[in-house]
Order: C-alpha cells, then structure tokens, then sequence
C-alpha cells in the first residue's frame, strides 16, 4: 500500500474545510481517507455525506460541494449542467469494486455460469418465462429460481446490467431488488433457490452464508474458463467482466485550494491500503501514481489557466 | 344465559382481550429492547460516546452524532412547539367553522400524510438553497419543524377542545378577553395533552434520517457543531449508515447507537409522562 | 315602574339560536341599586336573556342578537364596546359551578389579575372580602392553595360567587347561583345580595319563587321566549295580572 | 390591550397561514419537476398502465402498481393498529387501574420511537420466516410482515392519543352510565368512545399518515417489486419507498428517472388528500349524530 | 324507626377520600317502599353517602368504604355482587344533568339497549312512558331525535330521571335531582316521586327543606360527615333531638 508521507510535516498549518458528498459505496473508502487525513492535517474539516451518487453529482455540479464520491461515471446531462455552471472537474478512479454472483450455500448444482447464461437470466426478455433452473441448464434440477439484486437505482445494478446484458437499466423487473446488500445477503442466504448479485465486499463478510459462483466471460484474453472473485483476480482484470471502478471527482475551483490538493493527493497516496481495509480491491500502484500526475497537472493546468 | 349473563360474559372477554393486546404491545417492545440491548449494550463505553466516527468498528463513536441530535431536538422544539401550537390555538379559538378554517383543517390533515422525505425536498429547495443556509442545523431543524407541525397542531386542537365551555365562559364573564382566557385558562388546562402530541411528534422527528439525508445532513463529520449554521449528522444517519456495512461489528455499533437514542427519547418522554400526570392530578373535571 | 333613568335597559331584543326564536321582543329596564329577578318555567329563555346582558352568548355558534340592550344609556352591542370592559362592570354568577382547574385563592383574584393588579397584598386582602362576602372564608382559609376542584358543589358554587365580586362590578348577573346551595348558604347569599344592592344593580334568575320573593325587587315572568309580566315583586306576587303567570306563581300550572 | 389582541390575533394567524405556504412549497417543489414529467408522459398512460418500470431501459409508466403497494400496506397496518390500539385505549382508561395506565402508556410510546431501520430488520429476521409457518408459499418479502410490523409500530399512536380522548369525555358521562348498570365494555362502547369520536378518528388519521408516510420498513421488508396486486404475500413496492430509494440512489437528476419522484410525489400527495376528504366527510356525517 | 325489615341499610359505614374521613360510622335503614331524605349543609357528605348506596364511589380513585350496605340483607359491597345487576335494582339520578351526547330518544332507551331490548316498539313505548313520568314528553316529542345537550338545563335534567326510570329500578337514588329545575317541574317531579314509593324505594338528597317535608317519609340530618338524627320527617321538623338539627332546620345555623 502507500504510505504518502513525503509532504509530511510541512502542512500542519493547513485549515479550512473539504465537502465531499455522493455515493454510498464509495463512502466508507472516502471516510477512512478523512479520518488518516485528520492526523496529517488536524484543522482541515473534512465532511462526507451519503445522498447518493445521483445527488452528490447534483450537488457537485451546481458547485456546493468540492468533491463528489461516484460509483459510476459521470453522464451526458450532468457534465453539461457543470458546463453551464462553469464547473471543470477531474475524474479520478480510487478502487474497484467486485460485484459478486451469489447461491445458497447447500445449492450444489451450480458450479460456475457463463455471462451467456446470466444474461439469459436477467435480459428483459427473460421476465415471465426464466423462471426454473433448468430452463438455463438442462442439468439444472427442474425447480423455480429466485433472484436477488441491487435496485434499480443504484450504481451497482446500473454497471450489472451494462456488463451483464450489454445495455444499462435492461433488465427484467421481477427480482427482489433492495438498495441495502445486507437485505439481499439476508435474503439469498435463507433461500435455498436464490441467485443473487452484490458488492464483493458483502461476499467476504458473509462466507459462510453464501456460495460465490465463478463467472466464466469465455475470453481467453483475461484468463480462461470460470474465475472466482478475489482480490487477485479483480486487481489483475480476470474477473471480467463483473468488476468496475469506483470514483471521486474533484472541482477545478476547490483543486486551487492547498488543502483540497493536499488531501486529494493523501486519497491517492492511501487509497490504495484503505480500500482494501474496508472491502474493496485496490488499483494496482502504477495506476495511483498515473492519477496523482493527472491531477497534478489538472491543478497546475488551473491555477496557470487563471 | 341471561342477557346480563352475557353482557358479563363479553364485559370480562373484553378484559382478557384488553390485556392480551397490552401485553402482545409489551411483548413486542422487550424483545426489540432486549434484541437490541443483548447487540449493543456491551459496546457503549466512555470512549463510545465521545470518539469521532471512524472506518474501524471498534474505534467509531458517536460524539457528533449524538451532539447534532440533541441539537437538531432543541432547535426543532423552538421553532415547532411555538408554531403548531399558535396554530392549533388560531384554528380553534378564532377561525372555528369559517371557510378557511376548513380549508386549513383539510390542509393541515394532507400535511400529515406527505412523506418525511417529502419535506427533505421541500427542506433542500427552501432552506438549503433559497434561504442559503446550506446543509446546517438550522435548514435541518426547520425541515423537521414543518414535518411535525400537523402532528403538533391536530393535537393541540384536541387537547384545547378538551376544556369544558364553562371554564372559559368563568374567564369571559370576569372580563378576561379571548387571548387572556387562552393563555391563562385553555392553555394551562389543556397543557397535558399538548405536551403528550408535542413529544410523540419530537420522538418522530428525532428518529428521522431520510430528509435529512436529502437535505445534505452527513454521514462523517468530524466535529461536534458549535452553532445552528454548523454542519452536522444525527444519530439515525449514523445509524443507517453502520446499518448498511457489511462488517457485522458495525451491527453491533448500530445496535448501541440505538441504545444511546432510545435514551435520549426516554428522557423526553419521561419529562412528558412527569409533567402530564401532575397535569392531570390538578385537572379533573 | 321607575321613572329613574335604568341602570340596564333592553329594547325590542330578538334572539336566535339559529333558526331557535329564543326570544320574542323583550323590553325590559332594570333600574340602578335595585334587584330584578326572572322566573319562569324551564327552557322559557331566562338564561339566555341574563346571557345577552353581557354578551356572553357571543360565542355560542349561530347565536343571533337583534334590538340593543343599554347600559347606562350606552348601547353594549354597539360597535366601539369593548367585551372585556364590559364584562369588568357586568359581572356574572352561573348556574352550575365552573371553577377553574387552580387553587382557591387564583381562582378568586383571577379577574384582578387579568386587570394587572401584581401587588400581593392587594391580592390577599381582596380575596379574603370577596370570600367572607360570599360567606366561603371560614370554610378555605386554611386551604387557600389547594385546589378548586376539590371543594363540594356548594363550595364551588360560592367561590364562584367571590370570584365575580372580587372585581367589584356595578351589576351583578346571576343565574340560579343559589340551585346548588343549601338553605344556611342560600340564606346568607340572599343577605348578601340585600347588602349588595346599595351598590350594585343586581339581576337574578331563580326557579325558587319564594326566593324571588325575598330578594327581588321587581320581578319578570318568562314563558316561551316572551316576556309576559314585568312590575314590582310584591305587586307580581300578590295581584299578577296575567293570568299565566298567576297560574305560575300559585303552581297550577302546566 | 385591545391592540396586544390584534397582534396575538394577527401572530396566531400567521402561524396558522405557514401551514399553507408548506403545502404551496410541497406543491411548488413537486411541480417544478413533474410537469416536464408529464410532457414526455402522458397522464393517462401514467394512470391507467400497470406496469412501473421507469428505471429499466424498457419505461413503463404506469403509477397503479406503487398506489396499490402503498394501500396493501397501509390497509394491513391499520387492520393490526386500529383494533389493538383502541382496545388498549379502551383497556387503560375502563379496566385498568391508574398506575398500570400511568406506567403502560408512556412504555408503549416507546413503540413508536424505536427506529424503523430495527423494524424493517425485525419485520424480514423475524416476522416473515414465523409466518411462512402459516404460509409456506410466502415469499421472502412480502407486503403482509411489512404491513404487521408497520402496524406494530402505530399502536401507541392510537392508543395514546384515543386514551386521551377518551379521558377528556367528562366524568358525569362515565357515571351516568354506570348510573344504568352498564358493564365497563357497555360504558366504553355506548357512551365514551362516541363522545371521543372526533380524538379518536384524529388519531387513526394520524396512524393512517404515518403509515403512508413510512418508508424504511416496506423498503427493507416488502421486496421493492412495484406490482398490481392486492395480495400480501408476494414481493411489492410503495410509493415512499420508491422516491426515497431513488432520490438517494445514484440516478442522475434532470433525467425523466429522476423526475419520477417528483410525479410520484404528486400522486401520493392527491392521494393522501383524497384519503383525507374521505375521513373528513366520515367525521362530519358521525358527528352529526351527537350534535 | 320501622320495625320492618329495611330495603336498604348501613352498618358502621365508614367512607375515605384518601385520608380524608368523609363519613363517619353511619348506620341508617331505608325502609321499602318510603321516601328517604338526606339533608344537611353543604359537603357534609350528603353525596357521598348516596353514592355509596350504589357503589358509584368504586371509580373514584383513592375512595375506600368500611362497614356494610345491605340490599334486601345482601351486603353490596359482597364479591358476589355484579355491580350492573346492583345498579339496575338502584337506579340514579345526580346532582348536575349529565345527558348523553346523543338523541333525546337514544338516552331515555340506552338503558334498555344494553340490557339487550331491541323492539323498536318497546323502546318507543317505554321512552314515551319515562318522558310523561319526568314531564317532559309534550316538550320534547317532536324532537326525540334531536340531540339532548341542545336542552336547556332544566329540561336534561329532567331527561336524565326519565332515562333513571326507564329501568324501572326498584330503589330510586336522587342527588337534588330538582336543583336545576324550576317549581313547576319540581312540583310534578314531587308528585312522581309521591306516586313512585307506591312501588318504588327513593332515596333523596335535598337543600330545600320544604322539598323534604313534602316528599320525604324520613329525614336524615348529616354534618361534617356524621349521620346527627335520623326520624320520621314530621317528628324531626316539629321536635328536633339534636340541636345541630333544630338549628339547622330554623335557619339559625353556621
Ligand atoms: N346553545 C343552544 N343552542 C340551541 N338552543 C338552545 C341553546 N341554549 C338554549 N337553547 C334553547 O333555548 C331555549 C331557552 O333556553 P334557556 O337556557 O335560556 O332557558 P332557561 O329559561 O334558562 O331554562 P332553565 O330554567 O331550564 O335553565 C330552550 O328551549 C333551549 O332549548
Ligand atoms: N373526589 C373527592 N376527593 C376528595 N374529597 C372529596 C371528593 N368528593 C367530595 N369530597 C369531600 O368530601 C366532603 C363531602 O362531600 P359531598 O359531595 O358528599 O358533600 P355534599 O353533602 O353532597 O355537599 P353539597 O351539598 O355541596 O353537594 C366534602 O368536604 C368534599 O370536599
Ligand atoms: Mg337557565
Ligand atoms: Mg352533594
């Protein structure tokens, strides 16, 4: 992990205040952030909200807040609405995320599934007429399957659905969705014919609840036939194509202030280490490196560009 | 079986039954009390109470969490108890049977029924964004105030309709004038039961997280708030925050957390349940 | 009659509850330092007459005044009367008790305070009159910070008593203050309100004729709303013109 | 003197009239953003189709299914509140003796303190697997456990608030009846609970709104599945839940997804007005009986 | 005193309000088919003592009863004893109207309602009888169903004995059940209460000595909570024993 310490000591002068708001996913990783920054820089206010990418990326692009925590990037209308707002921004990936496919743990028919088969499973089409096992897998047993998911209005179910199905929000409607991971491992896990999907990191604290099911994206190029999701396989990209990149988004304007800088670049030094702390995969460490760079620049690039 | 036989018969039925439903009431409540507190209790220490929030179970406190509810009560009583109950005043004493009367009762009814994250919309566009004061204190007490204002003032009303005619007229015939025998008469009189509605809409709002969230309450904040313009965080935002971790030890937080509001709501309630029953020792009629 | 100007004069009074004709054009005056009582059978409109005599039936929904009723010449109906002054000079006993939910001694200076009188003192002093005059004192003073609502009916009915003269009115309304009392109490408010009316104008509803009789100096029958007979109390009592009321007062009637 | 009275007046006024400029502020809020809803949606569409499913790529517009939610809920809620909560009004203020009220009433109030997140959990963990005893055919979310449990939830409203009620009727009435050698049930029934009709229906709209209003229960326990049944054992989604799961969820605003919340907000704001007409017109026509 | 078996009697009654000592030892027969009269100043416990006679006293919080009442030899205050079926034999009226809030009809008939009469005829026969015997019928029957508390008090008073009368009870206890009415209702109330004790056992609490002298066949004289005489109502108003009472009953007392 990263120790970014090599500006140590010089910034404890440092004060004002840093508002970050946005996802929720993304929030425990932002929040350890801030608490490690507090002893790097005791009287920089570091606040984090929960509203939600969508509402963070309101709030980030009307300029009320200085950093926005993603779990998906930004869109088409809201970059224009920062447009119009004279808002320039950064857009930094911070993690990943693995999104896990999940069986009871006494289902013993399922040993793996391809990304063929999971879009059979959860395409629009398949609503009303996928509805047993075996109409997947003939060896599957001839009993109903019940599906579990992210809701629909979560940055998880919108990355599933473009990975899995090929385009966003195209799903079938009758899966018990909940916004709430520890719903859906509550459910899978007291259902002996659920399937379900979430955040890896809901997989590793319930082991032994859930069975993880390897994903097979039949494209020898990341790895060959069905791989698990662990740490090592996201990081190195096999455990395609479920895993995505999680996000912080930086305001030029607030990127001209000393401690914004200097805790955007204590994220990417930490980042790294936290991540992982709290559940999720990090990056490799090249790729902090590329993004401490690119900001660098987007800050310099600003201040010159005044 | 003689009629009176059966009017015994369905007298004590009724009794049983009335136990029964007290006690399934009961029942229900000692299991979430004892649920939460065999969850939590264990984890509330000194440390609990006064650290910051943190990434680590073990670490995290609710210093700021439990700071910003006793402040969002305060403030939330000062601005709704005054209002709801002026309002509730107005409609029964002044404006009773007119056309607006009416239109404000019907209102005042539909108030009550719009979500709680309703009023966090409402909260974000006027106080945050019209009135500037962003996501502080202030915009959260006065989101939450316009959320139990019906509640305040449909309980008002009833508490003030309580108070027989005779007493005002007493009041009247001495020469008081209408808001003389309000304030010294009907209000007093009725004073129990306004307090009873004011705390179960304070329970309500002090148990709320969803507006707030809309409204840009946080989640981390890493200071205790020393004015109404601060930024904050409540302890039902903490609560639903550690709620949706997947470490279960920060289950064990939440549960504590809960342990630490229902106090503070027990405190209030205890104060209402003190001052009613010594209300209703002196009022008998 | 009188031939003083009244005290209290009512003229062609109408009054409705709703569509309820209460009362049928009554003109009555009630002359100053003097007691008037009204009798009748119940539900004739006694009660609501008393009521309009200091508006208190202001505030029944849907009550209705027409004609004017003048105090001290002044119309109380009219636009620039102030309720609560007149209400200060128009005092007001009811039929049943009404204390408030306080301890005797608030209950009694309750209208001075309303007035702004802060001074202790003053207070005390004036509740203990207010209470001896309502023959009450002996009774409480030992408990004058317990509550109102624990005293019998009687007692309640004579707080209530000390209570209006406690702002010492110049006329006095009373309806039936004696109906909860016994004799020993009746007795004493009815010396009382002998003692008070070389002050005050006195107006008294009561069923109890022999009463009537005794404290009244004129006496107004009531039937239906309608004001039948109006003359000095021993002229009513002795040679009633009407023959209802005669039928009335000898109890042959129904 | 008289000018205090105008200013009191006036200031009573105000704080009366700030309950209309909320709701003008509700509407205002909801409008803004509906009405370009409604340019892309037809209202009748939004009305009469019976499937909801704007955040998927194939948008349907059809509110009925998140109405239907709502009312399942809110009818189960109130079946468990109502009959619980005035028999233990009526338990406390006839049958009891005046500490067990004293201690009963305030602990009951607890009930309604308790965060809804604990029910939502209580409601899923428990509730649900007890009754799949009964209904082994049950899904796991379901409207019927959110529903009980919400009920749960709203007993102290009615039971506090009608308890009050009842003992503001006038203690002569309790005797009279008592006087004709009425039994405790035929007191309560015959005389006290008429009289305290009106406190009483206000507390059961209050329950009523609280259950239309509450969000974290269904949202954690009913399966958020927008569906047009008025069965209670499958899978179903409210309005509520649905505008709060969005407007927290990571929907980009200004989209016509985002939107939806806003003409949600609007059809539960003419429901939860038609729904108070309703009770309104109930009360009246009860009222008139005694008056 | 009779020397026949008494419907009704106290034994070494002895009544509390929490602490307060509000009957003192009474022991009093209440013979069948006579009226009883209860007189004596106000809050001497005139009320209490009535109230306990059918244990209306049980809901009053802090009220504690020794000794016994006896019913036809059953003591009332016996766990046996169904306090419903206890009050349907002892019928009351109190001392302030206290009409249901509901039609005139519906109060007169709940009586019989709850003991489970649901014959529209009966109901309606038995209402017009209890309203004739409470003279109240020709004053209310086009109204029956409107609601009661739109009465003037006299009249709900009355509604009040009609609705006591309804369940034919065969002990009458009446709380100055005339104290709000007016003479010539009092007068009729008087005569029903002459024409009840042919069947009926009444028990009433007065202030008007006159109203006990007509109506009663014993007399009761209570104060501070003691039973002071109890005789034949002539013997006590010719030669009083005590002289509490004669002072009492000549006005002479407090
Ligand atoms: N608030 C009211 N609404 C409608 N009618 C009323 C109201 N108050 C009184 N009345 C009616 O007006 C008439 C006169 O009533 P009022 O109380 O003045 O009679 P009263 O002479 O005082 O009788 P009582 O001697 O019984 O007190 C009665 O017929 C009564 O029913
Ligand atoms: N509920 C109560 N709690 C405490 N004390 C009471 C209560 N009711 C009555 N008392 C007291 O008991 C005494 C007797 O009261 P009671 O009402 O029996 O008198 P009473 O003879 O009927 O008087 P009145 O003629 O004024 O009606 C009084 O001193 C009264 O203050
Ligand atoms: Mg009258
Ligand atoms: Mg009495």
């Amino acid at each position: 992990g990263g120790g970014g310490s090599e500006t140590e000591g010089a910034e404890s002068d440092l004060s004002g205040s840093i508002q970050i708001d946005g996802s929720s996913t993304v929030y425990p990783i932002t929040e350890a952030v801030a608490e490690e920054f507090r002893a790097e820089a005791p009287d920089v206010k570091v606040t984090v909200g929960v509203s939600g990418t969508g509402g963070g990326m309101k709030k980030f692009t009307r300029g009320e807040i200085d950093i926005v925590d993603a779990s998906r990037t930004i869109n088409e209308a809201e970059s224009k609405l920062a447009q119009e707002n004279g808002i320039s921004f950064i857009e930094l990936p911070v993690a990943y995320d693995g999104l896990t496919v999940v069986v009871h743990p006494e289902n013993d028919w399922v040993k793996d599934i391809t990304v063929a088969e999971l879009k059979k499973i959860w395409e629009p089409e398949a609503q009303g007429t996928i509805k047993k096992w075996n109409q997947i897998r003939p060896e599957w047993p001839d009993k109903e399957i019940h599906l579990y998911g992210a809701g629909v209005e979560s940055g998880t179910y919108d990355y599933f659905t473009e990975a899995i199905v090929g385009k966003s929000h195209a799903s079938r409607g009758d899966y018990t969705a909940s916004e709430d991971d520890n719903v859906l491992v509550q459910g899978v896990s007291t259902d002996p014919l659920a399937l379900g999907f979430f955040g890896y990191a809901y997989y590793e604290e319930n082991k032994g609840k859930l069975k993880a099911v390897p994903v097979n994206d039949e494209d020898e190029s990341n790895g060959s036939g069905a791989i698990l999701p662990s740490l090592e396989t996201v990081k190195d990209g096999s455990y395609a194509p479920l895993s995505r990149p999680l996000f912080i988004y930086v305001n030029s304007k607030a990127a001209e202030r000393p401690e914004v800088v200097e805790f955007v670049n204590f994220y990417l030094d930490n980042a790294g280490e936290l991540s992982q702390e709290v559940g999720y995969i990090p990056m490799p460490a090249e790729l902090y490196e590329e993004q401490k760079q690119k900001f660098e620049q987007f800050a310099t690039g600003n201040k010159q560009a005044q | 079986m003689t009629n009176s036989d059966l009017n015994r018969y369905k007298d004590k039925a009724f009794q049983v039954f009335g136990i029964f439903c007290t006690f399934i009431g009961l029942v229900v409540l000692a299991i979430f009390l004892i649920g939460i507190l065999i969850d939590g209790l264990g984890r509330i220490d000194w440390d609990f109470l006064v650290s910051l929030p943190s990434r680590r179970a073990s670490r995290a406190g609710i210093l700021t969490a439990w700071a910003g509810t006793l402040w969002i009560l305060v403030l939330t009583t000062i601005i709704a108890f005054p209002l709801g109950v002026a309002a509730g005043v107005y409609l029964e004493e002044y404006a009773r049977k007119t056309k607006l009367a009416n239109f404000l009762e019907i209102n005042i009814a539909n108030l009550a029924g719009v979500p709680s994250i309703i009023y966090g919309l409402l909260g974000l566009e006027i106080f945050v964004r019209q009135m500037k004061l962003g996501p502080s204190l202030l915009a959260g007490a006065l989101t939450l105030s316009l959320l139990i204002l019906p509640i305040v003032i449909v309980t008002t009303r009833e508490a003030i309709k309580a108070v027989p005619r005779s007493i005002r007229e007493a009041s009247f015939a001495l020469g008081a004038s209408k808001w003389q025998t309000i304030w010294n008469q009907v209000l007093p009189a009725s004073f129990g039961g306004i307090l009873t509605g004011v705390i179960l809409a304070l329970s309500r709002a002090v148990g709320e997280a969803a507006p707030l969230i809309v409204i840009g309450a946080l989640a981390y904040v890493p200071f205790t708030p020393s004015s109404p313009l601060d930024e904050f965080t409540v302890l039902p935002i903490q609560i639903f925050n550690w709620t949706s971790r997947p470490q279960a030890a920060f289950l064990t937080n939440a549960a504590a957390a809960i342990i630490v509001l229902l106090l503070i709501t027990f405190l209030l309630n205890g104060i209402a349940v003190y001052l009613r029953n010594r209300q209703q020792k002196k009022v008998k009629w | 009659m009188s031939k003083k100007e009244p005290k209290l004069e009512a003229r062609e009074l109408n009054a409705y509850y709703g569509d309820f004709h209460a009362l049928k054009n009554i003109s009555l005056a009630m002359e100053e330092k003097h007691v008037t009582a009204f009798i009748g059978p119940s539900g004739c409109g006694k009660s609501t007459f008393l009521r309009t005599l200091n508006r208190m039936n202001d505030y029944v929904e849907g009550f209705r005044v027409e004609g004017d009723v003048l105090l001290d010449g002044r119309d109380i109906y009219d636009k620039n009367i102030r309720v609560d002054e007149l209400r200060k000079e128009v005092g007001m006993v009811f039929q049943k008790p009404n204390p408030f939910p306080k301890s005797i001694f608030e209950n009694v200076v309750y209208g001075l305070k309303i007035q702004g009188v802060k001074n202790k003192a003053v207070l005390q002093e004036a509740a203990e009159k207010s209470l001896r005059q309502a023959a009450l004192w002996d009774e409480v003073k030992d408990k004058l910070n317990k509550s109102a609502l624990a005293l019998s009916g009687g007692q309640q009915q004579r707080l209530c008593i000390a209570r209006a003269l406690a702002i010492s009115p110049s006329v006095l309304l009373m309806d039936e203050p004696a109906s909860a009392l016994d004799p020993i109490s009746t007795a004493k408010i009815e010396e009382l309100i002998y003692e008070l009316k070389k002050d005050y104008t006195i107006v008294i509803v009561t069923h109890n004729m022999q009463q009537a009789g005794r404290v009244s100096d004129y006496t107004a029958f009531f039937y239906i709303g309608e004001l039948v007979e109006f003359s000095k109390t021993k002229a009513m009592f002795t040679s009633p013109k009407d023959t209802r009321t005669q039928n009335y007062i000898t109890g042959r009637f129904g | 003197m008289r000018v205090t009275e105008k200013i009191v007046e006036g200031l009573l006024w105000l704080s009366a009239i700030i309950t209309i400029l909320v709701t003008l502020g509700i509407i205002w809020v909801l409008l803004s953003e509906s009405v370009s809803f409604f340019s892309e949606v037809s209202i009748i569409e939004f009305l009469t189709e019976k499937e909801w499913t704007p955040l998927f790529a194939d948008k349907k517009f059809g509110i009925l299914p998140l109405v239907a939610g709502t009312l399942l809920t809110t009818i189960i809620a109130i079946a468990v509140a109502l009959p619980i909560g005035l028999t233990i009004a009526i338990y406390l203020n006839e049958y009891s003796h005046a500490r067990m009220r004293q201690i009963v009433k305030p602990m009951l109030e607890i009930l309604a303190t308790i965060p809804t997140v604990v029910y939502g959990f209580f409601a899923l963990t428990v509730v649900t697997p007890f009754l799949q005893n009964f209904f082994p055919n049950m899904a796991g979310f379901n409207a019927l456990s959110a529903g009980i449990v919400m009920g749960i939830m709203i007993i102290p409203m009615i039971s506090s608030l009608s308890e009050d009620a009842i003992s503001a009727v006038p203690r002569s009435l309790r005797e009279a009846a008592y006087g004709m050698g009425s039994t405790r049930l035929q007191t309560a029934f015959g005389v006290m609970v008429p009289a305290a009709s009106s406190g009483i229906v206000v507390s059961v709209i209050l329950a009523i709104s609280r259950a239309v209003g509450e969000t974290m229960i269904v949202a954690i326990a009913a399966g958020q599945q927008p569906r047009l049944t008025m069965n209670p054992l499958v899978p179903i989604e409210t309005i509520t839940t649905y505008i709060v799961q969005v407007s927290l969820g990571d929907v980009p605003h200004g989209s016509l997804e985002y939107k939806t919340i806003f003409a949600a907000g609007i059809t539960l704001f003419v429901f939860t007005f038609a729904l108070n007409n309703l009770s309104f017109w109930i009360k009246k026509k009860y009222q008139e009986k005694y008056d």
